[in-house]
């Protein structure tokens, strides 16, 4: 089996080939033997030139990660023969920076109506969630294009908040 | 000794208290929310009853419901453990009126301190080391006027308030007015009450509080000190006992002022006066806390005591089993508080459900945790999952047991603040007990030294990202095995790959 | 201090182990064998490599595999836990020929201690007080005759002995020739060694043992006592410390002699002196385990030292950090030993996979594990789960702690002994410490106490049962839902169902 | 739906209706309602008139019970409407028992070979497993009709080792 791993930015190349004791890896070409056990869903122990290591699979929110020890990796396991992956390369196109809401929550003051100047970490709406209040933040320096919520209204996580081109 | 308790909380330190009353044999009665049905402290206690919706008003903070249940179940004291009705006077009277023992100091010491600015009269009065500031509630031009006269920094402070809701530090007159504007309306918001005062700063203080317990009959006694000053936002992170800066001498001389700001007060049960210990390790009072608090394991491990034994016992009319010179300290303690929130992302709250649950344990750990694997962990409340709290016999092999703690914990589904914990104790500062309240902030603006994790750990990473792949992927042609061991975790994984256009799993 | 320790030992104790590695930052390399592959300690350690097969003799057992893997890897020193090579002396100078510290005693004194015959003729001249009985080997007559000449009951023991194998109690001359036979085959299996001997019983003692501790430089220092007279077919099932029958003049009497013993052996790092005591608190010595026992944390949660991070500074070659008059007990602390057995059936191993594990925890709550949800205890091994340990400021409270940690205990999928504590909690002869080596084998004797329970309790029961099985009966017509909760745990009860011709599930 | 409970040898009827607020149970005739909730597969939380209960289900070898606080009920459920649960009423067939391994091991020693007169209670043979050794005795008093095992066989969990009649 053939894998594209994209790995905290970088795409690594990895092969496996199931042997009688253990996995046949090979890494961007280097090869190496790993036994392999999986001792519960979503974690493995796995042992290279018998190095240990305990390795767990973590997923929040759509977001991948793989977690070992307390060092967490952002991965995005492709297809390589998928082209749909090709495209999104980067998020940001055409100098525009949505502000979206890292979690659910209630919208409780807008700081930067749209048409405001801001600076690049400057304040432009505050929303409240778990009794705490958290300023969201302008990513760049420039102008807020858009907002697309008004105060008091309640958001889901993700959703778009606000733009600054 | 009382028969049954209600427990007027939830979470950990719902779980907390109710296996306090399993152990002195009380029935216990837990009281739960909409949101809370499948908690772990509704499925601990002997009984449990729906207070309401979600919403802390109509639940964990509705004191006609808490009382009706109280009524209903027969219980004839209530534990308020910290937060919600914990610090609550009304809560308090209302219980002496329906015939139940509220758990807790008398509701007049309540009052006084609850009120940070009538507390800092009374303190002045009793000669209680002060900070410079306003003693009462301020209007938004007093509080320029008050901050213009003894000079920036200043802190805004919510009059009601409690754990850094309704607090702003201001540097600069500039920032006052809208910094006085946000304090006051999350004052309104988080007690409603939007009085608010203001202090001078102290620079780069240390938080140090001490353990007072106080029984009916007049004894009051100080179990030592709690170093607090890892604090993000004025919200504790971590704590431990002893102080590395505290010595017998300065330990008797804030002790026997915490006992006489109690006296003073005419508090019962466990309370905790903080100070403000600067450069020169004087000490100003800051507030008391007139409840439990959610670091009082330190103190437990390191006097061998059991506060909410004590606490029972006292409500029950009980005398202090010791004095004050048979209080000693054995070993240091640490204590981690575990919240669901992404360092990586401002520490946003991190609500879901929890897929996979490792916890610590072993030799001198204790867990203190309100969560299972499998809970979802609810929108509406404060998000810490757990206290994990290590022992040992020196500050040193405290450290490296937290470590080697914090290193066995995992919590899956959801992010947490696990990984900040790594930061903080491996930083060579923390080591050396050279802290004080700006030390985290400090950290977390500077750059998470990206410490360049062995390529060789990424290799592995790599690796198992495609092994957790391949170990679902299904053999040739057919349909994927019903007793794959893999199947229910990488569900999640399968869905954004769906997206990403995934080799097909 | 050494820079890469090996742990040769599997289950909770190789977990114990690698823990204090972590703690002290020295890297950890673990050894298995087929069955162990997914255990724990492979898991939790720096380094893993494999042994051999499951057969102890051909892994755990194997000293020549064990070295190889040091030397391959590096470690610098080796520890070997209890049980498997620790009491091996063969397995220490082997260390020492291959260059590597063996963290324990010398080899000299395991072999003087690790035969229970020669040790008698050592501690006979040291003065320390013994039982009468054959001081070496015999044969089935020699026996015979020796229990003819001190009277019955005696007890057959084998010389190379522990925890009970090949050891038996002969009440009547009739009964004597069949049970030395099995004692000799049981020893010969489990030791490779038949030597047995004989000794006169003391009617109803209490097993008592002192911890001691003892650095290379000649420093020896005991930690007090344990009260292990909570047996079953002598094997330890309940420990505790300090024991309710030993005041301050007496544990220092035992302490001296187990000292005097330490030091007679020439001992260094931890070990344990055993005694036995009469009723009228007569002290006999039993014989000395020159291994960590299964029991240490007792001590280590009563005197707040760490004993594993003890015997590894001592093996550095460092001194004890502490004199005897440093050692204080604070508090009582209990360990029940939670074993992989049916305690309705005999106590026969019950080997199986965990389907679902629920841990005690909070205040005063260690559970030193070595098993997780989803891990399949092996047959081939002793099935000691998790050794489940509290404390609290006095024996009472110890006691209700237990009690509420064992209630929060529940291990899925197979049988375990954790029903057995809840009898032996509740028990008013334990309850008030009046105890001997007999207590739990007549309490097993004595019929459960049919403690009708609550009918309401019988209600619930089958309610649930029923609950159970509708949470996973299909919606009406189609197929289950696949995100269905219950799926996977019923399918158990769905194959034992169908057999009986339960509802179509 | 209807089902019926075997529970500590005795016969339960339950019968359970899905309502809104929870539960509608009736035991026996006698109904209560039950507010439930299942935190975990195999773990049920259960509310009667405020008391509550935590409820796990153990399932050992094919033997099911129902464990609350360290407290365990064997149950059985049946369908009423199946026949084939109404045989198997005694396990005990014309005088002659069973003696059968509780768990897997190897036979190291028989006490009591074919032919042997025994006494309830006597050991018949010595099975050991995880080191241990542990004698299976006879389960009544009478003669040792056969033995399916000779020394040294390893043998699996309720195997049939000997028949006393």
């Amino acid at each position: 089996m053939i894998y594209e791993v994209i790995i905290q930015g970088k795409t690594r190349r990895v092969e496996l080939l199931r042997t009688g004791s253990g996995w046949q890896c090979k890494l961007d070409g280097k090869d190496f033997l790993a036994d392999v056990a999986f001792p519960r869903p979503g974690l493995l122990s796995i042992l290279v030139d018998g190095k240990s290591y305990e390795v767990k699979q973590q997923a929040v929110a759509g977001e991948n990660s793989i977690v070992i020890g307390q060092e967490r990796f952002s991965v995005a396991v492709r297809d390589p023969r998928s082209l749909a992956s090709r495209r999104r390369a980067g998020y940001d196109e055409q100098g525009v920076k949505k502000i979206t809401a890292p979690m659910p929550g209630k919208v409780v003051r807008i700081l930067a109506p749209a048409g405001t100047a801001v600076e690049s970490g400057q304040a432009v709406l505050v929303i409240e969630a778990m009794k705490m209040q958290n300023e969201l933040k302008s990513p760049k320096k420039g102008r807020v294009k858009k907002l697309n919520v008004s105060e008091g209204a309640a958001v889901e996580a993700g959703q778009s908040l606000a733009e600054v081109e | 000794m009382f028969k049954k308790v209600l427990i007027a909380n939830r979470g950990e330190i719902a779980v907390r208290i109710i296996r306090a009353c399993r152990e002195m044999g009380m029935a216990t009665v837990a009281v739960f929310s909409d949101a809370d049905r499948a908690a772990l402290h509704v499925s601990h206690a002997d009984e449990a009853y729906l207070l309401g919706h979600a919403a802390a008003t109509e639940s964990y903070l509705n004191i006609a419901k808490v009382l009706e249940v109280a009524r209903h179940s027969g219980a004839q004291a209530i534990h308020p453990g910290y937060g919600f009705l914990s610090e609550n006077s009304r809560f308090a009277r209302a219980c002496a009126e329906a015939g139940v023992k509220f758990i807790g100091p008398p509701a007049a010491a309540m009052e006084l301190m609850g009120s940070k600015t009538r507390a800092r009269q009374a303190m002045q009065a009793a000669n209680v080391p002060m900070v410079p500031g306003s003693a009462r509630g301020l209007s938004a031009q007093e509080a320029a006027d008050l901050a213009a006269r003894i000079g920036f920094p200043v802190m805004i402070k919510a009059a009601a308030g409690g754990g850094g809701k309704g607090m702003r530090l201001v540097r600069a007159p500039g920032e006052l007015e809208s910094a006085f504007a946000t304090a006051q309306s999350e004052a309104l918001r988080a007690f409603n009450d939007g009085e608010v005062y203001l202090e001078k700063l102290i620079e780069n203080p240390r938080h140090i509080e001490i353990q007072v317990i106080a029984d009916e009959h007049g004894n009051i006694v100080h179990l030592g000190e709690r170093e607090c000053s890892l604090q993000r936002r004025h919200q504790k992170v971590v704590e431990e006992a002893p102080s590395a800066v505290v010595d017998e001498d300065l330990r008797r001389r804030m002790g026997t002022v915490a006992v006489q700001a109690a006296r003073s007060a005419g508090y019962t049960s466990a309370g905790t006066v903080e100070f403000l210990v600067d450069g020169a390790r004087n000490f100003f009072f800051l507030e008391m806390n007139t409840r439990l608090q959610v670091e009082h394991p330190v103190t437990e491990l390191v006097t061998g005591l059991d506060l909410v034994h004590l606490q029972l016992r006292i409500a029950a009319g009980e005398k202090l089993p010791f004095r004050q010179e048979d209080v000693a300290l054995r070993g240091h303690a640490i204590e981690c508080r575990i919240y669901a929130e992404d360092p990586e992302n401002n520490f946003f709250p991190s609500p879901g459900t929890i897929t996979r649950l490792l916890r610590p344990s072993g030799p001198g750990v204790r867990d203190d945790s309100g969560v299972y694997e499998g809970w979802t962990v609810p929108l509406d409340y404060d998000p810490m999952l757990s206290k994990l709290i290590v022992h040992a016999p020196d500050r040193a092999s405290a450290l490296a047991r937290m470590r080697r703690a914090i290193s066995e914990y995992f919590v899956g589904g959801i992010k947490t603040n696990l990984p900040l914990f790594q930061r903080i104790l491996e930083h060579p500062d923390f080591v050396a007990a050279r802290i004080d309240t700006g030390f985290l902030d400090r950290l977390l603006a500077s750059p998470a030294s990206a410490k360049a994790s062995s390529s060789k750990l990424d290799d592995i990473a790599a690796v198992s990202a495609a092994l957790f792949t391949a170990a679902t992927a299904p053999p040739a042609g057919n349909g994927r095995r019903s007793d794959d061991p893999q199947r229910s975790v990488t569900s999640a994984w399968k869905r954004a790959a769906r997206d990403e256009g995934i080799e097909r799993l």
